[in-house]
């Protein structure tokens, strides 16, 4: 793009990830993750804590390296990072506790294969200084963390009757098994989506109505 | 589509800057990678010795101590660096005298979502199947995994007979699924109502398993139950896990 | 395919439907009614180049004398209905939308209303090149509804061959009876007719196809056939739109006209018993289309019955004589399945108008039903005798996606038949939705 | 090894264990490009072009990482491959067949880093097929995937026709049908079980 | 053990470089041999572009539009749709003049609103112009008029139409993007766009003259050649019974054309005092609808 | 003239066939009353209470969402009440009726108003609630309760009045009390697939059998689907080649082994496959157009039935073949097109 490089670094630079451009809500991306592992609220902030890493570890590279890779070789020298972190995060994962490694199964690796991360080294640390990246980054990876949770919140209370893994309702609570099936991923994020556009949509409507009515 | 000026240049392609950044960052990554594997590989192996470990105590009520033997048509050998690599992995368990309670490994069926694996603890001296604990699942959550909770369903594996056949070829008796509430026979496997599926495959798994394992191993259970205790002696494990 | 040709082992088209058929206007015999004191003559009554006037305003015109003359080769002639008075040529109301230019003609109460204008020919000397120039000159057209002008249709393109002539009396329009009345009270002219339109085209053979609920006019014409003779007379079921041309021309040759093609394409011409029998009339005296027959029928009507009526004479006339009651009404030219409803009673009766049906208050609440989205019962596919799908038709239309519909879904191919719209449970207007998709793809094509 | 056969392998990947409604996987260009018919085919199509390389890439690197033991640069080595090897399809197709690049190959950028094809080979490492036994795998994810974005598909462009209330018509409603079409292949649980 | 260690690190390292040369080599070789041209700067321009893809521009589609734009055949201006923010990034994108086009908005050529025009008949069914226009020509008596059922402010995308209290469309120019949808949806082809800036204008169709014309509706057109006879020479003419503006001669028009007329069919358009009928036109007070 | 008309302008044609869309579905009322009412009689005030609360519930929901999104209510079209019941009578009769109700509220929710009502659904709502219930609450749903138990018309079914969000209790003891002869708590369906017990074919007609509130008797069904086929509300090949698919795929493998599978009767008479052909297939809304889609999908759904039967992981494969033929549909539609009236036909 044309623009003028912009240095400074803003609120906005932060915060454009938590809610405008919500890599979930806002821009569907990256949604394998978001839906498969979010059938519980302990995975899905364990899958936004890594990704959230691996976002973070390799904008910073990428914006550390952007003006001495050749354009030509610039997505395979990304996909290099990212797959390097992704694997690091990995092992990490597994040195922590199997049983996550388990419940999350292949989705920490295919982590590489997010949409959203190579999309943020694309379209940003590689045109931004590291300060602007990490910030941006940040502010991404926890608007990704954030969605997940939501969905994650969501699904296992009604799914499991728990919240991390604490029993809410007793053990008379009927689960809702539907709710960590893959249905119920795709109908919570849905779910979810329809509120969102209703705010909006509330929120255009007071402000023109006002307008109408004088 | 284009101005013919520009479709002119093509844009040089800076050959020594590709090869070097590309390789260059490779190899970083490969160091970076081989850096964190090599850092991890200890900790990650104690966490998997440690989990195959509770389970095969699990299986194999009263044991403290385990060796791993490879099973294969001819012999049970132990595991060790320069044995041979190919055959079936068993974990025999031995009780605070050394003696064999029994002998683990692992099975798996098509269940309702995807494939069981379990770990079996197989007792030489009763014949039986002791106890089972699943290794992975993917089964419905609050019906397949009634495999695991119910408590009813767990007791089928109290001693469930995994007898030879006078030819010891096969078992005696098939290890079958039956519908819940109407197990009989030793050899039977009362199922769960409402997870029927998830606990046949339970049944096919430990049938196919024994059924090819136990030919194997019987004729040599002496291997196992002779074998020298275990090279270092294991940490007592929690009590919790008996 | 219906029982009936199961029954009878007859080839025909399939789909369709079967309204009930309120002929009860059949055993009327056409009657001629009054002169009005003024008539309407619209000068573009056919499809084509409207034709040119001849007259001034003022100017005294008798009757049968031409007042508007062909523009063209695809045009006719107009003539004077009556003895009278040229009042202007102004703007009038047709029932095609906007106004267009008429001729009015204050008619003579005391004359006596005589032909006085005519020039006969001997029919046997004409070539056929000549019977085509005399049929553009009498400014007939197609009587059955389109107002095509019957000299283009029966003149042959040198690159097509024809071999039949089919003559369609089979008005399968519900309330309407003129064509059956006709064939029963003019059958003599019709055969002549049918002979004139053979010599122009050079076909060998024609058949009559009419359905066989006028058994009576298949009987009376076969009685007037002598053995041998080049035509047949066919009875074809009873079904809507059996009288519309590709569905005679499948049912009596079982041949398909192809999409976007014309019957001559599979070696037929089709014309409507009424043209046929006007020019076995009109012909040898030489006179011009100046009056025609309409049934003028429905819930709202008097005295139902089929009326002779000058052309051009405005419907709150017919409507005054016939007398109706009623408060609101429907007033619709032709049948009740396609023909159009009238927004301005000064809409005079033109060449192509085949009935005048009157709608009042009950039959309209009958008709007026909300409308649902569809509930894709397939009942539209079922009987849209194209064997379109105006289900999805319509809701392309509803989503204007006009383009789609005729690249995709063969909008062209629909003649409006109204089928669809008879039969949707949800009462949805395809009829209308694909005209205007079809007028917004003509504009942009434009 | 697996011991599953090819039709068990090819069933399930395609219906029971079919990877989008069932694994998650290749959600991405299941909501983005299931708009239209049109557009949908082609994707899928080369969507299933993509598993067949990948997975004859992955199956041969493994041999190599195996030998050398360095099994845990499995990820990149797998990721950096198959980006290159469709990369490579790409340029070729666009610089020798323009036509075919321009109806397939527009999306091949898009399949590369998806998590369809990753996870594709990913797994056929850890269930240990066979070469033959991986291709069957690749060829029934690739059929799943034509499958549920065809139906995906077809329900959207449906919609189009529908007057739906002004909330859902965002992506909320694409993932209610991925909800209900995932609901409808449950059926398929099970299967061969 | 740690030689071991350093073995599988030697390898790791080696077989990392080893994969990056071979793509990084293939990577070359592609981009030697198998490089395309294409114009990078079209995508970055269908990224400043709308993406309305109206098609008012006369190109078939915003892409379209932006290889016509590094090919300099149109100027960025002719986006009608872009704000002039926009228009200026294109501009200094291209490092091109943006191009200055007159504004130009739709403008609809009737003022029979429901109050002042008579309906002959009843229209019952699908609400839509279109759909009325189908069945004799709508209900209407004037058969040139507004129908009223509001296609135009159905199509218009950018929201630029809105019926007034007495079902006639009011264009709002600011919004008006001259896309010219309304002009093609209109069964009575009554929009059609018009220079911003030209002032006077016909609002009105009606082809009937006099007493006929205003019995249609009370601000017709009725043909009186008041207006040609009070305009300077050839801007003004009567055809086919309805005045019409030679709008190449529009630099000589002012007010006054219209202050003789007797409905007011004739009207100035004021930038801000909105439509200016003339002095004699007769005053309409009604408000509600003409009964049936 | 006595006085001046007003005059009318409506579009031809002028004539119109006369049913419209509240009749048929009115009728399809018609047709389903009587499979309720032995419902009842089969299993008591617990089916009452169900068919009341889940077609309220649907009721109740399709005018909230007609509220929400500022619509007229659309209560009138009948087809809601058509959902409830058909929803409910596909659930076990002792379903919990707080499970019903959210059923219901989801079936209505996400498989009709999300869509913009009438017409616009993509797939069968009735399925649609009931597919998100069997995924959330396979426990409740599989289920089953004897028939005519004594006492049917005096008290509930204990799983019946569980509270909202709990666990309904054990029924097993409850059965054991009510039930002379030993009731296996299985459908005839499950006593195939799992026990390999055929019931008889003559109960199964009758409807005396365990199963679905309103799956258990063919006669009924049958008997409102052939009067709605006879007034040409429904369309009869629909569910006419459903079965008869259904028959021939079963009776394929039955010939190859009849120990092993079920005959082509007892698959066409168990389960849902009866309900579901004559009034789910049939919904017009989720079915093919076109006279040969309609060939494809009502054969997939009878060839999908019996696959998810004898292969799959669940005895009933009707609701998911509908669904899938539901979605299916719009592609079948489109390749399907009909060869228009004179259209060159290929070669000729
Ligand atoms: C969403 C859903 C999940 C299911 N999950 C399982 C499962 O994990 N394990 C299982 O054995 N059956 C599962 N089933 C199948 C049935 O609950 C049950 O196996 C079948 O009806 C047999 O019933 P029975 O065990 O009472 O005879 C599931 C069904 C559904 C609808
Ligand atoms: C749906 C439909 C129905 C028609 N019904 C008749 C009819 O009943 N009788 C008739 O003469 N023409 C009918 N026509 C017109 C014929 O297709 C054909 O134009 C006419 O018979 C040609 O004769 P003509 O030019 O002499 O009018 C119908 C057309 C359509 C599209
Ligand atoms: C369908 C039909 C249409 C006719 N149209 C005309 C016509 O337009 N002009 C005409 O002079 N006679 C027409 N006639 C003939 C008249 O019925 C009849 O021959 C004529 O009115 C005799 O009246 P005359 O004694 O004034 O000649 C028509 C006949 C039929 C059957
Ligand atoms: C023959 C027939 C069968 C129907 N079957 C169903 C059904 O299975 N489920 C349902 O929700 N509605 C059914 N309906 C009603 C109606 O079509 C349904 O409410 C629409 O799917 C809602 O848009 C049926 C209607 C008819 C005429
Ligand atoms: S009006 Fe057109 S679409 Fe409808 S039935 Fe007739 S031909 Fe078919
Ligand atoms: S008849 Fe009407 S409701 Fe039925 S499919 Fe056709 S358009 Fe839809
Ligand atoms: S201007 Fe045309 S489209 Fe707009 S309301 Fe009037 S008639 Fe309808
Ligand atoms: S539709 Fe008409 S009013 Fe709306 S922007 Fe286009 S030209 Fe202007
Ligand atoms: S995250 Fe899976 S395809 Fe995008």
């Amino acid at each position: 793009m044309a623009k003028k490089q912009d240095n400074t670094i803003t609120w906005d630079t932060f915060s454009e990830g938590l809610w405008r451009e919500n890599p979930v809500f806002v821009m569907l991306l990256g949604m394998c993750p978001v839906l498969a592992v979010t059938n519980s609220a302990i995975n899905a902030l364990a899958m936004g804590i890594a990704t959230l890493f691996v976002l973070l570890a390799s904008g910073t590279l990428i914006s550390l390296l952007r003006n001495s890779i050749p354009k030509q070789v610039r997505i395979a020298t990304y996909i290099v990072i990212i797959a390097t972190f992704v694997t690091i995060v990995d092992y990490t994962i597994q040195a922590i506790s199997l049983d996550l490694y388990n419940a999350l199964g292949a989705f920490i690796q295919l982590i590489v294969a997010n949409c959203m991360i190579l999309g943020r080294a694309e379209a940003y640390s590689s045109r931004n200084p590291p300060l602007k990246s990490i910030v941006n980054a940040t502010g991404m990876g926890l608007g990704f963390t954030l969605a997940l949770l939501c969905l994650g919140v969501v699904r296992e209370i009604l799914g499991a009757g728990s919240l991390f893994g604490i029993d809410l309702f007793g053990p008379r609570f009927e689960p809702w098994v539907v709710m960590v099936l893959p249905a119920g991923g795709f109908l919570v994020l849905g779910a979810w989506l329809l509120l969102f556009e209703w705010l909006k949509q509330r929120k255009s409507e007071t402000e023109l109505n006002p307008a109408a009515e004088s | 589509m284009s101005t013919p000026e520009a479709q002119a240049i093509q844009p040089s392609t800076p050959t020594g800057p590709m090869i070097r950044t590309l390789m260059g960052i490779a190899m970083l990554s490969g160091f970076l990678v081989v850096l964190t594997y090599q850092l991890t590989k200890p900790i990650i192996a104690e966490n998997q010795r440690r989990a195959i470990e509770a389970a095969v105590f699990q299986v194999i009520p009263g044991a403290v101590a385990r060796r791993d033997f490879l099973v294969t048509e001819s012999a049970v050998t132990p595991v060790s660096p320069d044995g041979p690599t190919e055959g079936v992995l068993v974990y025999a368990g031995y009780d605070q005298q050394g003696n064999l309670n029994g002998v683990a490994a692992k099975a798996g069926a098509q269940g309702y979502a995807d494939m069981i694996h379990l770990l079996y603890g197989y007792d030489p001296d009763c014949e039986c199947v002791r106890g089972i604990k699943v290794l992975k699942l993917a089964e419905t959550p609050g019906l397949g995994d009634k495999i695991i909770t119910d408590a009813n369903f767990v007791a089928n594996f109290d001693a469930l007979e995994a007898k030879l056949n006078a030819g010891g070829d096969a078992l005696a008796n098939e290890i079958v699924t039956v519908k819940a509430g109407t197990k009989q026979n030793p050899w039977e496997i009362d199922a769960i109502s409402g997870a029927t599926i998830s606990a046949k495959a339970v049944g096919k798994a430990l049938n196919q398993s024994t059924q090819q394992l136990l030919p194997q191993l019987m004729p040599h259970i002496d291997v196992i139950r002779n074998a020298p205790p275990p090279p270092s002696e294991p940490e007592t494990p929690d009590s919790g896990t008996q | 395919m219906g029982l009936f040709n199961l029954l009878f082992g007859q080839k025909g088209f399939t789909h369709g439907i079967h309204p009930p058929y309120h002929k009860d206007t059949a055993d009327k015999p056409i009657r001629r009614l009054p002169f009005p004191p003024q008539l309407v003559l619209p000068l573009d009554q056919h499809i084509g180049k409207p034709a040119i006037p001849l007259v001034v305003k003022g100017q005294e015109v008798v009757r049968g004398e031409p007042i508007a003359k062909a523009d063209g080769n695809f045009s006719v002639p107009l003539h004077a209905p009556a003895t009278g008075r040229i009042a202007g040529i102004e703007l009038m109301p047709t029932p095609k939308g906007p106004k267009t230019n008429a001729i009015l003609i204050d008619v003579y109460e005391g004359s006596t209303q005589e032909v006085l204008w005519e020039q006969p020919r001997e029919m046997s000397e004409l070539s056929p090149q000549e019977i085509i120039q005399a049929i553009q000159d009498s400014g007939m057209v197609g009587l059955g509804g389109a107002a095509f002008p019957s000299h283009m249709k029966l003149s042959i393109p040198p690159d097509k061959q024809v071999d039949t002539l089919i003559v369609n009396g089979c008005e399968c329009e519900p309330y309407l009876t003129c064509d059956h009345r006709i064939m029963l009270e003019h059958p003599k002219a019709l055969l002549r007719g049918i002979r004139y339109a053979m010599r122009a085209t050079g076909t060998e053979k024609a058949i009559i196809g009419i359905e066989d609920n006028k058994m009576d006019a298949v009987e009376l014409l076969k009685s007037h056939l002598s053995k041998g003779s080049p035509v047949e007379v066919k009875a074809v079921e009873t079904k809507y739109p059996q009288g519309s041309e590709k569905m005679l021309i499948k049912s009596a040759l079982d041949r398909e006209v192809p999409t976007g093609g014309l019957p001559a394409d599979v070696g037929v011409v089709v014309n409507n018993v009424g043209t046929l029998a006007g020019l076995g009339d009109l012909l040898p005296k030489g006179r011009g289309l100046i009056e025609r027959v309409i049934t003028v029928a429905g819930p709202g009507i008097a005295k139902p019955a089929n009326y002779l009526v000058p052309l051009g004479t405005p419907i709150r006339y017919i409507l005054d004589y016939v007398g109706y009651e009623g408060a609101r009404t429907e007033f619709i030219l032709g049948g009740p399945m396609m023909g159009p409803a009238v927004s301005a009673l000064d809409t005079p009766i033109t060449k192509g108008t085949s009935g005048l049906l009157v709608l009042n208050e009950p039959s309209i609440e009958e008709e007026s039903h909300k409308i649902w989205p569809c509930i894709r019962c397939a009942r539209c596919v079922s009987a849209c005798p194209m064997h379109l799908n105006p289900s999805m038709l319509g809701q392309l239309a509803a989503k204007r996606k006009y383009e789609e519909m005729a690249e995709e879904y063969h909008l062209t191919d629909c003649f409006e038949c109204g089928c669809c719209s008879y039969v949707c449970p949800s009462n949805i207007p395809l009829v209308q939705y694909f005209r205007i998709a079809k007028a917004i793809n003509r504009e942009q094509a434009a | 090894m697996a011991t599953e056969t090819l039709s068990f392998i090819f069933l399930n990947a395609v219906l029971a264990n079919n990877f989008v409604l069932a694994l998650f996987l290749g959600l991405c260009p299941f909501l983005g490009v299931s708009g239209k018919i049109n557009t949908a085919v082609p994707m899928g199509l080369a969507t299933l072009f993509v598993m067949l390389v990948s997975s004859v890439c992955a199956f041969l690197i493994n041999e190599v990482l195996v030998a050398f033991e360095i099994e845990f640069l499995r990820l990149i080595a797998y990721i950096a491959v198959i980006a290159s090897a469709v990369q490579l399809v790409e340029m070729t197709l666009k610089k020798f067949s323009p036509a075919l690049f321009r109806s397939l190959g527009i999306f091949l950028p898009l399949i590369t880093t998806n998590c369809a094809i990753l996870g594709l080979a990913l797994f056929q490492t850890f269930k240990e097929y066979s070469f033959l036994q991986s291709l069957v795998y690749a060829l029934g994810a690739g059929v799943g995937f034509i499958l549920a974005i065809l139906l995906m598909a077809g329900l959207r462009e449906k919609l189009e026709l529908s007057t739906m209330p002004s909330i859902t018509q965002g992506a909320a409603v694409s993932l209610m049908l991925g909800g209900l079409l995932s609901l409808s292949f449950m059926g398929f649980a099970g299967l061969g079980g | 053990m740690d030689i071991e260690i350093a073995l599988n690190v030697t390898t790791a390292i080696l077989f990392m470089g080893i994969l990056g040369l071979l793509l990084s080599s293939m990577l070359v070789f592609a981009n030697k041999k198998l490089w395309v041209f294409e114009d990078p700067r079209i995508d970055d321009l269908e990224g400043m572009l709308p993406a309305t893809n109206c098609g008012a521009c006369g190109s078939a589609g915003c892409r379209p539009f932006a290889e016509a734009l590094i090919s300099g055949e149109v100027t960025p201006a002719q986006c009608t749709v872009s704000n002039a923010d926009a228009i200026e990034e294109i501009a200094d994108y291209l490092g091109v003049e943006s191009g200055d086009v007159a504004k130009r908005v739709a403008r609809l050529a009737c003022a029979g609103g429901n109050h002042v025009a008579r309906m002959r008949a009843h229209y019952k069914g699908l609400e839509s112009c279109r759909a009325a226009a189908v069945v004799s020509g709508g209900p209407k008596s004037c058969t040139w008029g507004c129908i009223g059922l509001a296609d135009c402010a159905d199509v218009c995308e950018f929201d630029a139409i809105t019926m007034d209290h007495n079902g006639l469309p009011i264009v709002d120019n600011a919004k008006c993007t001259a896309c010219g949808d309304c002009v093609d949806i209109c069964p009575k082809d009554l929009f059609s766009i018009q220079d911003a800036a030209h002032r006077l204008w016909v609002a009105c169709k009606n082809l009937e003259h006099g007493d006929t014309a205003e019995n249609d509706c009370e601000v017709a057109c009725t043909a009186c050649e008041r207006c040609v006879k009070d305009s300077p020479e050839g801007l003004i003419s009567i055809q086919d019974n309805l005045a019409v503006i030679d709008y190449n001669k529009i630099s000589l028009a002012s007010p006054i054309a219209t202050e003789r007329c007797p409905t007011g069919a004739i009207v100035w358009l004021d930038e801000s005092l909105g439509v200016i009928k003339g002095q004699q036109a007769k005053r309409i007070v009604r408000k509600e609808a003409l009964p049936f | 003239m006595s006085k001046k008309p007003t005059i009318e302008l409506r579009t031809s044609p002028h004539a119109h066939a006369g049913e419209d869309v509240v009749v048929i579905m009115r009728n399809v009322v018609y047709a389903l009353l009587p499979i309720c009412a032995f419902t009842v009689w089969q299993f008591g005030i617990s089916a009452l209470a169900l068919l009341v609360v889940v077609t309220l519930t649907c009721l109740l929901s399709e005018r909230m969402f007609n509220a929400l999104s500022g619509k007229p209510s659309s209560l009138g079209d009948w087809s809601a009440t058509i959902t409830g019941l058909l929803l409910a009578m596909t659930l076990p009769p002792g379903f919990p009726l707080w499970m019903g109700a959210v059923a219901a509220f989801v079936g209505v929710a996400l498989g009709k108003a999300m869509f913009g009502g009438l017409g616009m659904n993509a797939m069968n709502p009735a399925l649609i609630g009931r597919a998100f219930v069997q995924a959330a609450f396979p426990v409740a749903i599989t289920t089953w309760t004897p028939a005519f138990f004594d006492g049917r018309f005096s008290q509930f079914i204990p799983t019946t009045l569980t509270p909202p969000f709990l666990q309904p209790p054990a029924v097993g003891d409850w059965i054991s009390e009510v039930t002379v002869d030993a009731f296996s708590g299985a459908t005839p369906l499950a006593l195939q697939k799992f026990e390999g017990v055929v019931t008889d074919h003559m109960d199964m007609l009758l409807g005396t059998t365990a199963g679905s509130a309103g799956e258990t008797s063919a006669l009924l069904i049958l008997a409102g689907g052939l009067y709605l086929a006879a007034r040409r509300m429904l369309d009869w090949r629909i569910p006419v080649l459903v079965l008869l698919s259904a028959a021939v795929t079963a009776g394929i493998f039955y010939m190859i082994d009849p120990a092993k599978y079920p005959d082509p009767l007892f698959v066409v008479l168990s389960g849902g496959l009866m309900l579901g052909a004559w009034f789910m297939a049939s919904d017009m809304v989720g079915s093919p157009v076109t006279p040969l889609g309609v060939v494809i999908y009502a054969v997939m759904i009878g060839v999908i039935t019996v696959i998810i039967r004898l292969f799959g992981g669940l005895t009933e494969g009707v609701m998911y073949a509908i669904l899938l033929g539901n979605a299916a549909t719009p592609l079948i539609d489109q390749i399907t097109q009909p060869r228009v009236f004179g259209e060159q036909r290929a070669g000729k």
